[in-house]
């Protein structure tokens, strides 16, 4: 129950650090699709999501796709304190899945922030939860085929993470670069950041969060096991950091705050997949590893002419990728074997986002157009949105 | 020495700024001023809508020398404009004298 | 004991929504308000509050007046984890009992917010925290008459939200309106918040508050209530931010993110006096109509000519009421008596609050002034009371 | 676990406490000593801190200075739930110890700001939470001397908060106050904070925090103790704030909220050495006097000449030490006996501290200079040290 | 054409502008600036008390044309009075050339 | 009378304003302007190295009778200047009346 609540208050963290990397002009616009994902995320897991991810599959099934009927009503027995293994009960799980499902979207909406169609967003984004998300989920979680090809995946780091990296690769991809991001010669500019103070927050806030999504993965009140993740988890993000912000100042000579706060978040995103697998010494190492990929990730993705205001895609994805693998490089799983179902697992729910996200991003351009007027995104999505400036008392400067 | 005050769209400062590099003016100051004119901004707060006419513009400072004078203008009113209301304005006005602090220099050579 | 953490972290949110929510030239006045009530709030509660509201009625009492002394000493047995139904202590009831007390003064707080006169407020807040809230609580929490009828309000929309929000209404008309809230022909303008970061930071964190509001309300640790109690609460608040943002959009043709925050915590009100009694659809029921009249409440008090720059009478008075009432009409305990109880004891409540702070704000009005001069209120409070800026190093604009 | 969390929240308060009561230009700086404290704190805990802090001293040793090894294996029997008393286990107690250490050096942190070489403060932190805490930790908590003397601290008055407290008053002696905190008559001039809602977040969420912090220092799951220490640290921080402000108003005619805040963080501080032996009653008086210190402690530190940002040193050293003393003074284990154990205490870890971080901070300012140029600080450490802006989007004073 | 610069205090501002718009000046720009003078303010931070004769300002530029100089300054001047230290000042200068950036229109009729 | 109008350093910000009460300059207004010249600043966000031209300056704005003018500008030029790019410059101009809002005093006896 306590997860549920730290897992709830990750979409603070969320926001805050999409707001504090992106520019003042556009934050009312950051805020409303947080809450709109937060809000109709749920209800739409309420009304269909939770039953297709768990369905309960039939012995025998192949375990790709059940739906199990609208709403939710508890299943008999549900009601318990040892439903499935103990430790929880079924309604507890319902919220916990539900924060989860809102993650996945959040992701996506970091990185198309400051010029996607409000309205757009919110078709695609309750599509991708509704639907999308948790027909991903069934297969591993909901007991469905890779579950049963021995596919591991802690808390998330490919279930959650990369179904929301995907979509976010696919749709900055379709969506361009910000206006000023890249000049005449292709090369990248700084659109900076506006309220940094904010997005540390919303790292802290996050790795805070993260004590309830992985802690809470375990599912189960088990003390020892809880405990254990942990640490890694903490280990694991202090390790991300540390070595994307010595990494960082290396390249660049500079100290680079920012670096640091998506090092955290890399790590803490790598060894979700595992954190119950890791030694703190293996957690280290993963980490330190995330550290390095996201900022070699970072620039990649400049490389690629591709504009993601908070480097989501380098986080989520690559260190999503990274934490999956990891499972079958370190820790107790470790092993070719598990090293190649991962690689499978990795490549089958890779594909399904791409192609489903494509289809439906571009079906969506076709339909009622995905980016906002140039005019619109100069002047700033709170204003031409919403009427509503941010920061009504400051003096600001307009970038 | 003549000063050129322009007051233009925020939107639009790229482009003046632009357009006053190509005539090789690379040297001013601006800052954000409110404006108050023409042209109205609808707005909604809690169920309120109202509109304003206090909106936000950009304030540029530039003091060129007088053979620099007509090119500036020219190509500010040539980037600034929307030919919607709410432009904004040019004001010139006299510089008397000018100084460049690091060396001490008066007059036009100061200015670049 | 988590739950209290919990709570008492709602102050945070409130201090965020208000400030957010107001002119920067108030911020210090309004953290120095909210600061005032958590400390003073607990301290009185402590001295006498605490004793007021569980004086332990005898067994054919009137339940309506009773105090068990001064201070705070564990009964026997107290110390004990069985005490009272188990799962927590006497120590963590006072705890969690005062958090909820000075919650009643912070909903006034933030209606009077930007005009009134430190002192006085100090000054009422010290009376209601430590009186009229607690008389109001021991006629149903402490064992009171309005119990016995069986007047059912699990987490105090009634008891905390309603208290709070008629002496917030009431304090706006005795208080009048801001300077330049309604211009001479009686239009309301809007008095824009200066940081709706922080206000939207709130409202998240309220939301998470609650969680301890209402799951800390079952007051045991029964998982199955306080999990379901958690799932009806989220749903609430889901569907009254969607209702809300939806219904303002379409009157507004606008997407106004204060209306959805608003309707966040209508939602949250709302749920709150039946949150263990309502299954999952009765709860998004329940927000989707308070996220509605939300949207109408704020509109109504601003065509009453009141002036309440976060809202709080629509959140906490009218969707207290709604929330109360409900009980009577959705969920397990629905039917016509109870619904007459319930509006008895809305009827009851609301009288007592009324009388009792209309005096006590004529009182003050009468002896010390209510209201800084038309002056002061111009420059800001913060320079005015506090001879303080709340953001030095920025440049601002004045309203 | 959940102590866990709320412990490592603290960061997240003692950063906006930071950032609030700095100016503007220094952002960016503080957030990287800060996030640098996290992440490399905890993994030079985990490299040996933690062994050099519970190295398991034997029987008859004198209990000053033993070394378990380097990195964090779980003893035999670790994993079990049983593990010391109970109640938690090997990997949580290494969390929980890990964020405390990192405390120290944040404390320090807050009193360098503004002027610190970024690089000379990465390096003194690092031995100083690697090596110097857990050597004095050691001397209580791991069993050592003082522990066998009887000496009692709770939760860390004096091992956490003094041992920072210390740190950070010879730092600020050997760094010297900023450019223009004193004009040439020596008279103090106040170089204003600059965002105050911040800071009151920070210490929201430190109160927060310390429900971990004294609360899970109980390091064990007894319900009655946690809460009874739940209740007096939560008594003690607002009656340290209400003194404080009531004070500093009769004293400056002002109602001062800086002061505010920091008495109530003076109150936890003061609480923090015997939480669990206060009845609330004297958790009051504890806190009271805590904030009178307060008041008194700021302003002597600006007779002194010395410059204190934050208020680190009147807060956690003055406040700390009062605290441990308080022990012998209030409360179930007060007597004359046991206040000279504490006096003992007191001074023999303050001995050791200064003369510690003295020879520390001298060899680093010999070795690598420890204050960045007049020129660079004037320019603000975040263009001089980071290239990067706090908040790029706003028009900002500089002072 | 003539530039009226006024300083004045920031809770003035509505009346002043309301007094402006009266005697028919509608178009002008703003901004905040720190003004040194004669007025203190007194403040406290943690303890220290202190006076600063640094007073956020609000800064109007206003271009009329001639015709208009008279009516805008006695406009100010008895909308912005308080008669206390610190009601501000006014400076007129000379504007030689104006434009409206929306049409290229110069000299007076450009102002409004 | 004349206007003084000085873009400087924020960071000489302090010396100037005590070189100009050196001179018994205790009357001036001054707000944050961004400037546009020859100095560049290095930055990086991340991962992206950029340097700007756009650096946030000072500009005070001091009318003072003709008198005084000489003091004044010797009194910026010598305290404001670092010797290195980006000092800034001082500009004079005319102006032709000024008021004292409190008094409605005119001319320079309205300037301090
Ligand atoms: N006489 C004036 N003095 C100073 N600023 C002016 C003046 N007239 C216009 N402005 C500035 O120019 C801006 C644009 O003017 P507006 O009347 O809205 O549009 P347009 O110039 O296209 O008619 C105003 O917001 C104001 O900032
Ligand atoms: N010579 C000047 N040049 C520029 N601004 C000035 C000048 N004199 C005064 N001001 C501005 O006018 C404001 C008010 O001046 P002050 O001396 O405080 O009051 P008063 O004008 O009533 O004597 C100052 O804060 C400053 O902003
Ligand atoms: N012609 C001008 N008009 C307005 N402002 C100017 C002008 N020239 C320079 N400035 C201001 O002066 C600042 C310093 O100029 P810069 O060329 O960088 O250094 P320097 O004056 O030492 O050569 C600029 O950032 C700009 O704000």
């Amino acid at each position: 129950m306590i997860c549920t609540a730290l897992v709830f208050i990750m979409h603070l963290g969320f926001s805050f650090l999409e707001i504090g990397l992106t520019r003042q002009k556009n934050t009312i616009n950051i805020l409303f699709k947080n809450f709109f994902i937060i809000t109709m995320g749920l209800l739409v897991y309420c009304l269909g999501g939770f039953n297709l991810m768990y369905p309960g599959f039939e012995e025998g099934a192949n375990g790709v796709l059940k739906f199990a009927g609208f709403g939710i009503t508890a299943p008999e027995g549900g009601m318990e304190f040892g439903y499935a293994d103990g430790g929880y009960t079924w309604w507890t799980d319902f919220l916990f899945q539900g924060m989860f499902a809102a993650t996945a979207a959040t992701i996506v909406s970091g990185a198309v922030a400051e010029r996607i169609k409000l309205s757009s967003f919110m078709f695609f984004s309750l599509i991708y939860v509704g639907l999308v998300y948790p027909i991903v989920g069934s297969w591993k979680w909901g007991g469905g085929f890779l579950d049963r090809w021995g596919f591991y995946d802690f808390a998330g780091s490919t279930l959650v993470h990369s179904v929301g990296g995907w979509a976010a690769l696919i749709a900055i991809y379709v969506l361009g670069a910000r206006v000023g991001k890249f000049d005449e010669q292709g090369k990248p500019k700084a659109l900076l950041g506006h309220n940094i103070p904010l997005a540390a927050a919303g790292v802290l806030i996050l790795w805070l969060g993260w004590f309830g999504f992985n802690g809470g993965s375990v599912l189960s009140a088990d003390p020892a096991l809880t405990s254990l993740t942990l640490v890694t988890t903490s280990l694991a993000a202090a390790a991300g950091g540390a070595s994307a912000a010595m990494f960082s100042t290396l390249l660049y000579k500079n100290y680079d705050l920012t670096m640091f706060m998506n090092g955290i978040l890399g790590g803490l995103v790598g060894i979700t997949a595992g954190a119950d697998q890791m030694s703190p010494t293996d957690a280290i190492l993963i980490g330190s590893i995330a550290g390095i990929i996201i900022v070699l990730g970072v620039a990649l993705i400049d490389r690629l002419k591709l504009d993601d205001p908070v480097g989501a895609v380098a986080v989520h994805l690559i260190c999503g990728i990274w934490g999956t693998l990891a499972v079958g490089i370190f820790g107790s799983m470790a092993g070719w074997t598990q090293f190649l179902v991962q690689l499978a697992g990795v490549g089958i729910i890779g594909a399904f986002c791409v192609v489903s996200s494509g289809i439906l991003l571009f079906a969506i351009k076709a339909a009622m157009g995905i980016r906002v007027s140039r005019e619109e995104e100069i002047k700033g999505l709170d204003l031409a949105e919403h009427g509503m400036d941010a920061y009504a008392d400051f003096r600001l400067n307009q970038h | 020495m003549k000063k050129v005050e322009a007051i233009i769209r925020k939107s639009k400062f790229d482009e003046v700024k632009a357009a006053l590099h190509q005539v090789e003016v690379n040297f001013f100051s601006y800052w954000d001023v409110t404006g108050v004119g023409n042209e109205q901004q609808g707005h909604v707060y809690r169920g309120i809508s109202y509109s304003t006419s206090e909106i936000q513009r950009r304030f540029l400072s530039i003091v060129v020398s007088d053979e620099f004078l007509d090119r500036t203008v020219k190509a500010i009113l040539s980037s600034a404009a929307t030919d919607r209301v709410g432009d904004g304005k040019i004001f010139i006005s006299n510089i008397e004298e000018a100084y460049r602090i690091r060396t001490g220099d008066k007059g036009s050579k100061s200015l670049n």
